[in-house]
């Protein structure tokens, strides 16, 4: 179809358009703030997937059905739910913080994004680990399935939030030697996601260990 | 239609990151996946030997058969260059010609297309299944199809629509339409935008491939736990209905964050057109309602899976989870499919009624308020499940009230009509046929929220009519006006206005004549999915077949329409045909790969038609539109 | 230009209509519509559609007259294109629209609910029904499996039979369960319909107002058979009812003895999947 | 685009490769068991031979489920569930049972009923209930009100059948009936044990798919 043209006649437009103006300019602000906008949105739509689970974990504890809810010795080991918790934490600190240092000064987020990567992923690791040690299988009830069904997407999510956290220390690899400039775009938004996918995975840990 | 024809020849076209590849990727990926999936063996998983279904290695067969076709069509390139270090950039190398509609198109225009072209083949699917269904319906007891086929084609049909078509007037025409009624050159996402559109086609081939493992009998509302003991051609309606939750969860980010900070200079909210308003409506409950289905739909993996019980009463779960999420997606997802509708209507009328849309404020509280309402109503589905009794007047209260910013849309329309000058072109039929099937799709929806009304017709034929009048009156007919209204402008050329009308009146006629009994035959107490029913409901039966026989062919005569403007006389349609003021009509056709060359920078919203009324010394004569 | 006054002529053209069809849709339409009136309950569903009608019908003839005058009055043939007045907003309208729509919902909700308060209007409450029927109940369980439905008598030593007959004017209290998946439970002209949930109670209420017999289907999805899942039951007068009931009962005699205790719901095994 | 002849060359073709695929989907649905007539017995009185297999092997599309056959007037073990049988007559129904026990859900479907003197034979003995969970099966038509449950085989008992083929000289009960058609008709039959090992409920894969646990009594 790349025959077709029809030349626009410019006195067909109307005075609501096209007016002599500045060219299009995409600047690194707009692109800050887009991010910032989609990952609010990102984390809305994460908090209504999460949602859904607390509301399994909530719906299914007070119907009890043939009280088989939480049969006696279905509780996970408190002492992975605490390191999970804890490196989640941590890493979202460590994030935090590389994104504050890029800000400020221009580099030097490499160190800190590399750790909140390692944590991040010692995280899901365990999380891992946590389901070969655990004294009850999915089968277990009610309580049982919500804690694997939410676990294991929360690993899923959480491996999918860390992308940004691997791009951010990725670039600072790419960019050692360099003065300045290298800081990728976005970084801010991406660390207070990645804040907020850890504080679910703390708002877990006090769900399905704690209450 | 920019760009030059690559010299190359065909063969070493072919190579290369495209849908070709997505396809062979794809299917290697399903076998790797299938055969994974029988390694593992685990005491828990011995049953799947006497079942001959390995649930767990159809699952992975689907995972990674997505992931081999979206490596086919280079997804992951660009995010392995970032994670390698690489800096950010916004597009792909844009390959000129006919290839880029067959693989990652960071322009908007070519995803539009993709999307028109990829959503009409789904939809004729699902169209032919109905027609499979209504030829079935024509005797009161099997004749064609056993009663396993006759579910596995009610739920194909349910499914592909409630799942393809969330996307139909948003794929096509917001991705399309959205940056050039703002005066933007690209969308904010535009990678993102363009994986939505794969993953819908990915997710409809995966509900095709039910047929060869079984299909499901569960309809498309896949209640529980009749989802956990179904065939494992169930797996692909979970698979397609995530993929079609994360691509519209996807689209609705997208859509949002282009209007919030896209917009061209002088472009303020008061301004913005109202099709923009309905898209971000939709756009919102997307990115609210969708991801629940998701974790819905992967609580019924799991539970098919690996035997968690989410579901199963007798091993400490419950049905009625299943039905409160799937609900609480649900409900918004009927209005997801309404919303683009009422911006359609809306946009469109001023533009043939050459007056300005009437009531901007209240339309778009109209539009914002049904989106938000939809939140509260979900337990309506729930009237005679035995939940919550005392809830009951609650939900009927919320229910109904939908119809007050419903009734905004209306007086909007009716405003706008007011002392018009209405020119009857195609897209006008269909916009005026939209508000006569919405209302009665809105005013049977009233008995369905009146709790005791709603007893005798709930889960019967009177609440099928109600929903197709209300997305197939809705929703599709605003779709065919988008179609005849906004094809000179993606292609250039306008489709046959004689062969229009003629669709346009055979579609209206039938589609009421197959509709409209269906509300006597539901209070005749003929419940919803079933295969016989008394032969004293088969002459009204009948009627229905035979009347949506002629609706299914009025589709053939637009295909026909389609084939005979586009492809046979292909006659250059003028660049603005409908005389319309709105951004998108004055810019060259085809549109340029940037758009706009200049930034555009906006005075006044895009409804400035019509004679402004000369100053009166003495207070204006009365002029209420008031209804009466 | 001598602009006919449209508001009038609309105004008379719907007035004139509404005056004449809307006595014709509730006076005569509405009482041969289903369910009919056999039943309290399907009284109370009849009732409703009837006042929905009522209403629905003036806002119907406002909607078709309004539009079909516009669209007539007002079309323009051809080019060159006229262009209609500039006119954008009318807070004049739209207030009293939105607070007639609002008031037309709030009356149609209470009006609802006050059927609804009478013992649920047929639909299935669930385990404690909040609107119920009091004093002499016969309580009859609906046992849904797949794919057929069978009733329990427990004031009748906890009798199962494959059809269902009631009394005629003697309130019923069904109680509808599920063995396996989701069926639901509709007799349209006794103007009952309950989901069946396994593991769950759900409880609806009915008065039979006389002798019939009636069709029973199942309305929700339940796999292979769900369009095979009909039936027919009888309301008969209490003495045939109770001879009926006593010959079920010597019939069944030999089934009786294996059946479980009676239960509001069941949790027969199996129910997992497993080898 | 080229010329105009070209592209009406490449849309004719395009429909017709459509209209085949159309029909490659229709024939794929409409497809189902074959119909086995019963096989004459005397005048108004026809001999319906069944046999149910725990797994029907290699004779079916879906080897480990479990199956009923029917023995056409030929005596060849046919794998089907949709049987002809003549409207207002005696139809003597022998079932061959190689299953064991599963147990009935709803222990009500333990009686005989619809047959004709409401009661069945199990290996010669007069029956007219089983206790529920001894059921492996049951032959139940609720619209001609007819349900016969089958007992299984005992757990215990010398060279069962796990596959089918199976063959008489395996351990099986034997059960006859007799049941007498009316008006002619389409009627379903189906089995209410769960009984379909590994699926949720025991109620998925054989018991919901036509030409296993589900079947036509096409009445003539």
């Amino acid at each position: 179809m790349s025959d077709l043209t029809i030349p626009s006649d410019g006195s067909e437009m109307s005075d609501l358009t096209l007016r002599e103006s500045d060219v299009y300019a995409e600047t690194p602000e707009l692109h800050e703030r887009i991010d910032r906008i989609g990952f609010w949105l990102v984390g809305g739509a994460t908090v209504m997937f999460f949602f859904s689970f607390v509301f399994a974990y909530f719906y299914l504890r007070s119907l009890d059905s043939n009280g088989l809810w939480r049969p006696a010795g279905v509780d996970p080991p408190t002492a992975y739910g605490i390191l999970i918790a804890a490196a989640l934490a941590l890493s979202a600190l460590a994030f935090l913080y590389a994104a504050r240092v890029a800000r400020q000064r221009g580099r030097g987020w490499g160190l800190p994004s590399g750790v909140a990567l390692l944590l991040g992923l010692f995280a899901c690791v365990a999380q891992a680990v946590e389901y070969a040690h655990i004294p009850f299988g999915p089968q277990s009830g009610g309580y049982a399935s919500v804690f694997f069904g939410w676990t294991v997407f929360y690993v899923v999510i959480a491996l999918i939030s860390l992308y940004r956290v691997e791009v951010a220390f990725a670039a600072a690899l790419r960019a050692r030697g360099e003065e300045d400039g290298a800081v990728p775009e976005g970084l801010t938004p991406a660390a207070v996601y990645w804040a907020f996918v850890a504080g679910l995975g703390v708002l877990s840990w006090i769900i399905l260990y704690l209450v | 239609m920019t760009g030059t024809v690559s010299a190359r020849p065909l063969w070493r076209r072919l190579i290369g990151f495209n849908l070709l590849w997505g396809i062979v990727l794809g299917i290697v990926g399903f076998y790797f996946g299938w055969w994974l999936g029988h390694q593992i063996h685990a005491e828990s998983l011995s049953f799947f030997e006497s079942t001959n279904q390995n649930d767990v290695a159809l699952m992975l067969g689907y995972v990674f058969a997505l992931v081999g076709f979206l490596v086919g069509l280079g997804f992951l390139n660009y995010p392995l260059s970032r994670m390698r270090g690489h800096r950010a950039t916004q597009a792909e190398k844009e390959e000129g010609g006919v290839g880029r509609y067959f693989t990652l198109c960071t322009d908007h225009k070519v995803v539009g297309i993709q999307y028109l072209v990829g959503i009409g083949f789904f939809f004729f699917i699902g169209g032919m299944n109905a027609m499979l269904i209504r030829a079935e319906l024509l005797r009161p007891s099997p004749q064609l199809f056993g009663a396993g086929n006759y579910l596995t084609l009610v739920g194909l049909h349910g499914t592909m629509m409630m799942g393809i078509m969330t996307s139909g007037i948003l794929g096509p025409f917001a991705n399309y339409f959205l940056p050039l009624m703002i005066g933007a050159r690209r969308m904010a996402f535009p990678r993102v935008e363009s994986l939505t559109f794969w993953l819908l086609m990915a997710a409809g081939a995966i509900l095709m491939t039910t047929l060869l493992f079984g299909g499901f009998p569960t309809g498309w509302t896949g209640y529980a736990p009749l989802n956990d003991e179904a065939n494992y051609g169930f797996d692909s309606y979970i698979f397609f209905f995530a993929l079609v939750g994360l691509s519209m969860t996807l689209l609705g980010v997208n859509m949002i964050v282009t209007t919030i900070t896209m917009r061209a200079p002088g472009l303020t909210w008061g301004r913005l057109p109202i099709f923009c308003w309905g898209a971000i409506s939709t756009a919102l409950l997307m990115v609210l309602a969708a991801p629940v289905l998701i974790a819905a739909l992967l609580m019924v993996a799991f539970d098919r899976g690996v035997q968690t019980s989410f579901f199963l009463s007798s091993a400490g779960g419950s049905p009625y989870l299943f039905q409160n999420l799937f609900w609480f997606f649900g409900h918004p997802e009927v209005y997801l499919l309404a919303l683009p509708g009422f911006g359609i209507v809306l946009e469109l009328l001023p533009v043939f009624a050459r007056k300005p849309l009437w009531g901007y404020r209240i339309a778009v509280a109209g539009i914002v308020g049904v989106a938000l309402l939809s939140f509260f109503v979900w337990q309506h589905h729930l009237f005679v499940s035995g939940l919550n009794s005392s809830l009951r007047p609650f939900y009927m209260f919320s229910t109904e009230a939908i119809s007050v910013p419903t009734g905004l849309i209306f007086l909007c329309g009716m405003g706008t009509l007011w002392r018009a000058k209405i020119r009857y072109r195609v897209p006008m039929l269909f916009c005026l046929a939209w508000f006569f099937n919405f209302f009665i799709g809105g005013a049977s929806g009233v008995f369905l929220s009146d709790v005791p009304s709603d007893v005798a017709t709930h889960g019967s034929f009177f609440v099928m009519a109600h929903f197709h009048y209300t997305i197939m009156g809705g929703l599709v007919f605003a779709f065919f006006a988008a179609i005849y209204y906004w094809v000179p402008k993606m292609f250039g050329i306008a489709l046959n206005e004689r062969l229009g009308k003629i669709h346009f009146w055979t579609m209206f006629i039938s589609f009421n004549s197959t509709f409209a009994p269906l509300f006597a035959l539901g209070l005749m107490g003929m419940p919803r999915r079933v295969v016989t029913y008394p032969s004293n409901l088969q002459p009204l039966n009948d009627w229905v077949s035979v009347s949506a026989f002629v609706l299914g062919a009025s589709m053939l005569l637009f295909l026909a329409n389609v084939v005979y403007s586009l492809v046979i006389v292909r006659k250059p349609a003028p660049a603005n045909p409908w005389d319309s003021h709105s951004l998108e009509w004055q810019t060259p056709t085809p549109v340029p790969l940037e758009n706009f060359d200049r930034q555009p920078v906006i005075d006044s919203d895009p409804y400035d038609y019509g004679v402004p009324p000369v100053p009166v010394p003495l207070p204006p004569p009365a002029e209420a539109p008031a209804p009466g | 230009m001598n602009e006919p006054n449209h508001m009038r002529r609309i105004a008379i053209i719907w007035f004139a209509l509404s005056v004449i069809l809307t006595p014709i849709v509730v006076a005569v339409i509405a009482p041969t519509l289903p369910p009919g009136d056999a039943t309290s309950a399907a009284d109370n569903q009849l009732s409703d559609d009837t006042l929905l009608l009522g209403i629905v019908t003036p806002i119907a003839v406002a909607m078709i007259v309004y539009f079909a005058y516009t669209m007539i009055v007002f079309r323009r043939r051809g080019e060159p294109t006229e262009e209609g007045p500039a006119t954008r907003d009318n807070r004049a309208v739209h207030i009293p629209w939105l607070v007639g729509t609002t008031a037309i919902v709030l009356f149609l909700a209470t009006f609802g609910t006050v059927e609804l308060a009478d013992a649920g209007a047929g639909g299935g409450e669930g385990p404690e029904p909040a609107f119920k029927m009091t004093g002499d109940v016969l309580p009859v369980q609906v046992i849904a499996q797949q794919w057929e439905f069978t009733y329990r008598y427990p004031t009748y030593g906890g009798v199962e039979t494959a059809h269902l007959e009631l009394p005629v004017d003697k309130n019923v209290e069904f109680h509808v369960t599920s063995l396996d998946v989701i069926h639901s439970f509709w007799a349209p002209r006794l103007g009952v319909k309950a989901d069946a949930n396994p593991g769950v109670d759900n409880v609806a209420f009915v008065k039979p107002w006389q002798e019939m017999s009636f069709d029973i289907r199942c309305s929700e999805l339940c796999g292979l058979w769900h369009g095979y899942m009909f039936d027919t039951g009888q309301v008969v007068s209490e003495s045939a009812f109770e001879e009926w009931i006593h010959e079920q009962q010597r019939t069944f005699a030999p089934a009786t003895k294996f059946l479980p205790k009676y239960s509001t719901q069941y949790f027969p095994e199996p129910e997992r999947r497993a080898g | 685009m080229g010329p105009i002849w070209a592209r009406v060359t490449v849309i004719g073709a395009a429909v017709v490769v459509l209209a085949a695929l159309i029909a490659l989907y229709v024939g794929n649905l409409v497809t189902e068991p074959p119909t086995v007539s019963a096989t004459p017995a005397a005048a108004h009185e026809v001999q319906l031979k069944l046999k149910t297999e725990p797994a029907v092997g290699p004779q079916g599309a879906n080897a480990p489920w479990v199956s009923y056959l029917v023995q056409n007037p030929e005596g060849k073990w046919i794998h089907s569930t949709i049987y002809q049988v003549p409207a207002n007559s005696l139809v003597h129904v022998t079932v061959y049972q190689f299953d064991s026990d599963s147990g009935l859900r709803n222990p009500f479907l333990s009686q005989v009923q619809g047959t004709v003197g409401n009661t069945m034979t199990v290996d010669g003995k007069t029956m007219q209930a089983i206790p529920p969970e001894e059921a492996s099966h049951t032959f139940a038509a609720p619209q001609m009100g007819l349900i016969v449950p089958l007992r299984g085989v005992p757990e215990e008992a010398e060279n069962p059948c796990e596959e089918g083929p199976c063959s008489l000289k395996q351990a099986h009960e034997t059960i006859t009936f007799t049941i007498r058609t009316g008006k002619p008709g389409r009627y379903r039959w189906q089995c209410f044990v769960p009984c379909a090992a590994g699926f949720l409920a025991g109620f998925g894969g054989p018991m919901q798919t036509i030409g296993y646990m589900d079947g036509f009594l096409e009445v003539v």
